[in-house]
């Protein structure tokens, strides 16, 4: 008997992770990849790799059928998408059942009522859960201009313009006051068709201090659903999250068990089967609201996993072939540690967090004791421009949250990337503010951090650090000149710079 | 050996020296010498000061034109050796005085061109919107002024350093 | 207020981890390093370094004069030893404490008496705990050989000679029958001299079909003894523990509970303080005896850290501090996984696991979840000669052990070392043989199984695989000839070759 | 190209010829021709079977003389290309037939010499102890023979591959 395999239609470290949960329950894998990811690390992980486009994703990552095609070639049985790409798109889950393919996610109609925004609400609504204020209903392109400013007014100021389809912070604004509304509109509009393929959007109240806690649960095929203690993920940049950690600080143990029954009661009330995710709003006075449904697995699922030693992809593919969920529902919601993530992008964040695509020459990745590595990216390979700039994520657990805090302090000073620049300096600074060790933020706090620096470097450098550097480039080039001459007595490794100056000068 | 460096503004002279067969160097800084163990590794250098210990491992790579990407454990910087910087940096701000240039800091493609030549702008007013991974991102103006230049246009692909705009 | 320091009296990959320990909690690292690890990644690591002698160890790493005047110098206030080395040397704890330094372990007399093994054989024995029959005291090295021969006689074959300073499998030896006793006596004389420095040696019965099951303690400077859920190292090469995990399937919860008591009488009987473990052999019918008892931090500390949450090395120092221990005893007893632990040598399995030292070129080490990386080797480290070739220990755990041993095995394909010849070959034939799958093993069970292989490679090359290496290799040349012209379109990264080829050259 | 390629005592021959732009390649060997992607990454090779999809990550060390270092993810094997494998491989099973030299497998310090030139020695007997990383290494006879030649003698440190002794 050949053994099952799995198609994973995604790419990065969200499908090196589903292939190695793959490998652990002895499943085949098969990889795509388009021509920007011949040498990436989810092609060298898998047993199978096709290649299904050219660069961009709407001419690979997003063609559901060469996805299907590639699936039916190589006798895949199952397709897991990973988040973002096709991650909650129903065609693609329909397209998979149509083909006689098991999609590792809730079944199609799922996916439809609790993508739409507006619809996932109304589903709220349906279960007795409370909702942010907002639009009930999509905003049609074609609607007057008057007509969208009468109903950001009855809603109120600030607002958030969203998009229908959206997630992960594209297509979403911050609107203040009434004469940026249709500007921001446009954008979000503009954004959401570029990233989802689908322009509606949608009004939504901003509420004031407001954090971000989200309910992981898991669906079987025989009505059972779990839901998991919380994941807090507050610290956001321009709607997008940077950290998540759990359990959260600001919930009680009533709370979480409140929030949890309110999150399974969702899911039941559409026929929700394996991983998804209830976002709330929590506000100051402990009140929570339900804010959208994520239809899928979610970048930050690694802290739910290390708080309570489950693992979700796991499951995810077990329940996809039919087993029954037995997981203790009181083990899920007990967490046994504290859990922070960062996401390591390639981006400067002393140029507002622009783009850094580039070769990885080389990553010196932390290790020892309370420290995952769930990375996309090993050493060689370029990052292309086409997808999210994801290296890594860094998660890192202990005991308590001062200690964990502890914990990504030390394990931030060892990360080490080059070639590319990333967010790491950005992290160093952020695990030192008071705020953070202390918990005291809302969804607003890492943007007003930010605009307060007015673009200040996030490290300083010193007349020592100076120092440092130029002892540090003049022995270098001590090194290579010393390299150059034949047989001079240096190290070997010292050959590194001539081949990396040779290669600066190919390019 | 002796090297020109500049490091963060600052420009300076350095002489490295190797001391015997076995890594070690006499480094003169600022008029300053010091004694360190050096030995080159992968892509940096295992540094150990002998005076006081203090270790310091740091990665530095090459770039083109003589200048080095220093990182140490807590900051990233550019050293440039025996040569000039780069015209084109990351950031645009290039240029003459009272001239601004402002140039592309990553490579992506141009979403949209919100300004044309001889059009007013006020300081952090947008400029040029280039997508680059799925995120759009809006370059500013560096300061208020006219726009003397547009040098790309809508659609088309660009490098890090490519000018965009030209600002007066 | 300037920090603590601690010195490190140390290297590899223990060095780092309690560097690491020390950066979670604040206090300064102070590293020693010899001429042989310029670029160890223990030195890389540390705030300050200090070179103190040549390669061999007793010119660097076992000189307490030079490791004193460090300490000194830097300003150190805390010593910690690390494993092996000055680890278990009385003389360097009480160094310590004459230069006014806190020894990151437990008294000197303690040390002492039980770092001695036929004194500590004594202390067990008061203790009420039973040990395996043996000599109650150490042979002087003048003993006539027909005493030597009596005195085996009366204890019975087949026996262990051990070195009475011994440890970690080195100054033993194995005797099947009379006439192999003196020559494994003067062999393991021998070795323990210039392992330990003192050729004592002592006799101990060989139990039959014996399992290696040790417990864990910690112990402050109030009385408190707290002892750890089990780890079994019954996988052993020529006596060295090769795999360890926790918890072990052979244990039942009472005599877990029985032996964990045991150990923690052991303990208050020679007023022991820090982490040290009560080593112990199970037989058959599950009755355990006392072996020996190791007064320090083990290699394989990571699977009690991992299966209790609690950090070891950071309580090592804590205790030290003269903090009081607060931990549960009930949770340090309840593990909540099963984790598993790998050491990862610089030795070639196919040529009976002769070391082999040089240079690692590049490592790929394995993550997602349920992996810790515990490594004392960078890329461009040179590993040397003088000391033990540990490259990394590889700890994986999830929920049960089939699921650990299912993650061992995706871990173990991940895992590349890239320049010298490792043991991952023979872990990976390891991890597939039905004996370990079912956990029916003595310690006994992989010298027979390597015997039985009779030198037979740990991987067939077959066909296929000859004509994939055949192909890599064709490509790699074709890569490195069109590198060589200049300016032909290859990838950047091809340029590797060129470097490492001509480093080859100036060898 | 062309190359001559020996693996696991196998001699083959293989072709290798680029298609297109793309990293495509067409290899022709054992008569056999298969089309792959690949590219080179750090120490090694991406490869992608474009008939079956199978993916193939290896890691490839130039070594002197010719040889590689293959690293396939379950294997390591040596190939030689265009060349001849190094006379002082890792175990000393050279010489000619009847002759057996035995090498040194690893660098270390010879600790004890237990034969003499003129000895008997059986299958598996003990000839040199080998100190290398603070365990002895005994190295045995790989067959049953008489000494005739001893190159070592106790104390001296040996590189690998350092002949040790002859067994005839």
């Amino acid at each position: 008997m050949s053994r099952l395999k799995v198609l994973i239609a995604n790419r990065g470290e969200i499908a090196v992770r589903v292939m190695r949960a793959c490998r652990e329950l002895g499943l085949g894998t098969v990889a795509v990849y388009s021509e920007a990811d011949r040498t990436a690390l989810h092609v060298r992980t898998a047993d199978e790799a096709y290649l299904i486009g050219a660069g961009p994703a709407s001419e690979s990552y997003l063609r559901i059928d060469r996805l299907i095609d590639v699936a039916v070639r190589s006798g895949a049985s199952l397709v897991h998408p990973g988040y973002g790409f096709l991650a909650e798109n129903e065609d693609f889950a329909q397209a998979c059942l149509d083909a006689g393919l098991i999609f590792v996610g809730p079944p199609p109609d799922a996916i439809t009522r609790m993508g739409n925004k507006t619809a996932a609400r109304h589903v709220a609504i349906a279960a007795g859960v409370p909702v942010v204020p907002g639009t009930e209903e999509p905003f049609p392109e074609e609607l007057p201009d008057d007509a969208l400013v009468a109903e950001a007014a009855r809603i109120g100021y600030p607002l958030l313009v969203k998009a229908v389809a959206g997630g992960g912070g594209k297509g979403m604004r911050l609107v203040q006051s009434p004469q940026d509304l249709l500007p921001a509109i446009r954008t979000a509009r503009s954004e959401a068709g570029s990233a989802f393929g689908e322009r509606a959007v949608y009004l939504e109240r901003r509420l004031a201090r407001a954090r971000h806690i989200e309910i992981q649960l898991l669906g079987d095929h025989y009505g059972t659903v779990v839901p998991f203690v919380e994941r807090e993920c507050s610290i956001q940049r321009r709607h997008q999250k940077v950290v998540e950690e759990s359990p959260s600080l600001a919930l009680t143990v009533e709370t979480r068990r409140a929030m949890a029954a309110c999150a399974a009661a969702v899911a039941r009330t559409v026929g929700y089967t394996n991983a998804g995710t209830i976002e709330f709003l929590l506000d100051e006075k402990g009140k929570f609201y339900f804010l959208e449904m994520n239809t899928r697995l979610q970048v930050e699922h690694p802290v739910t996993e290390i708080v309570t030693g489950i693992d979700l992809v796991h499951w995810q593919l077990r329940i996809a072939m039919g087993e029954r969920l037995t997981i203790d529902p009181e083990r899920a919601l007990a967490p046994v540690a504290h859990a922070i993530e960062c996401r390591i992008y390639a981006e400067d964040p002393d140029q507002g967090f622009m783009p850094s695509p580039g070769l990885v020459r080389a990553l010196n990745v932390p290790g020892g004791p309370g420290v995952r590595d769930d990375r996309g990216v090993a050493a060689g390979f370029t990052i292309p421009l086409f997808y999210d700039s994801l290296i890594a994520k860094l998660i890192v657990w202990s005991d308590t949250r001062p200690d964990a805090i502890a914990r990504l302090s030390r394990v931030l000073d060892e990360y080490r990337v080059i070639g590319v620049r990333t967010t790491l300096p950005f992290f160093r600074w952020l695990v030192a503010q008071p705020e953070f060790a202390a918990g005291q933020f809302d969804t607003t706090y890492l943007d007003s951090m930010l605009a307060a620096r007015k673009g200040q470097a996030f490290v300083d450098v010193t007349d020592g650090d100076a120092d440092d550097a130029a002892m540090v480039a003049g022995l270098a080039a001590w090194f290579r000149a010393h390299q150059a001459s034949a047989g001079a007595p240096t190290a070997p490794s010292a050959g590194h710079w001539q081949r990396a100056a040779r290669l600066e000068a190919l390019r | 050996m002796k090297f020109d460096v500049e490091v963060a503004g600052r420009e300076r002279s350095i002489t490295v020296e190797r001391i015997g067969e076995t890594g070690r160097f006499r480094i003169v800084l600022n008029g300053q010498a010091r004694e360190v163990e050096a030995s080159p590794i992968d892509l940096g250098l295992s540094m150990v000061f002998v005076a006081d210990g203090r270790s310091l491992d740091a990665a530095a790579t090459p770039g083109s034109g003589g200048d080095w990407l220093v990182q140490l454990p807590h900051l990233d910087v550019s050293v440039v050796v025996d040569g000039r910087r780069h015209v084109l940096g990351r950031q645009g701000v290039a240029g003459g005085p009272g001239q601004q240039r402002v140039t592309a800091p990553m490579p992506g493609r141009v979403l949209r061109v919100l300004v044309k030549p001889g059009d007013q702008v006020a300081h952090r007013q947008g400029l040029v919107v280039v997508e680059a991974m799925k995120m759009e991102n809006e370059l500013t103006a560096p300061k208020a002024g006219i726009v003397t230049e547009v040098a790309i246009s809508q659609g088309i692909s660009v490098e890090a350093g490519r000018l965009l705009v030209v600002i007066e």
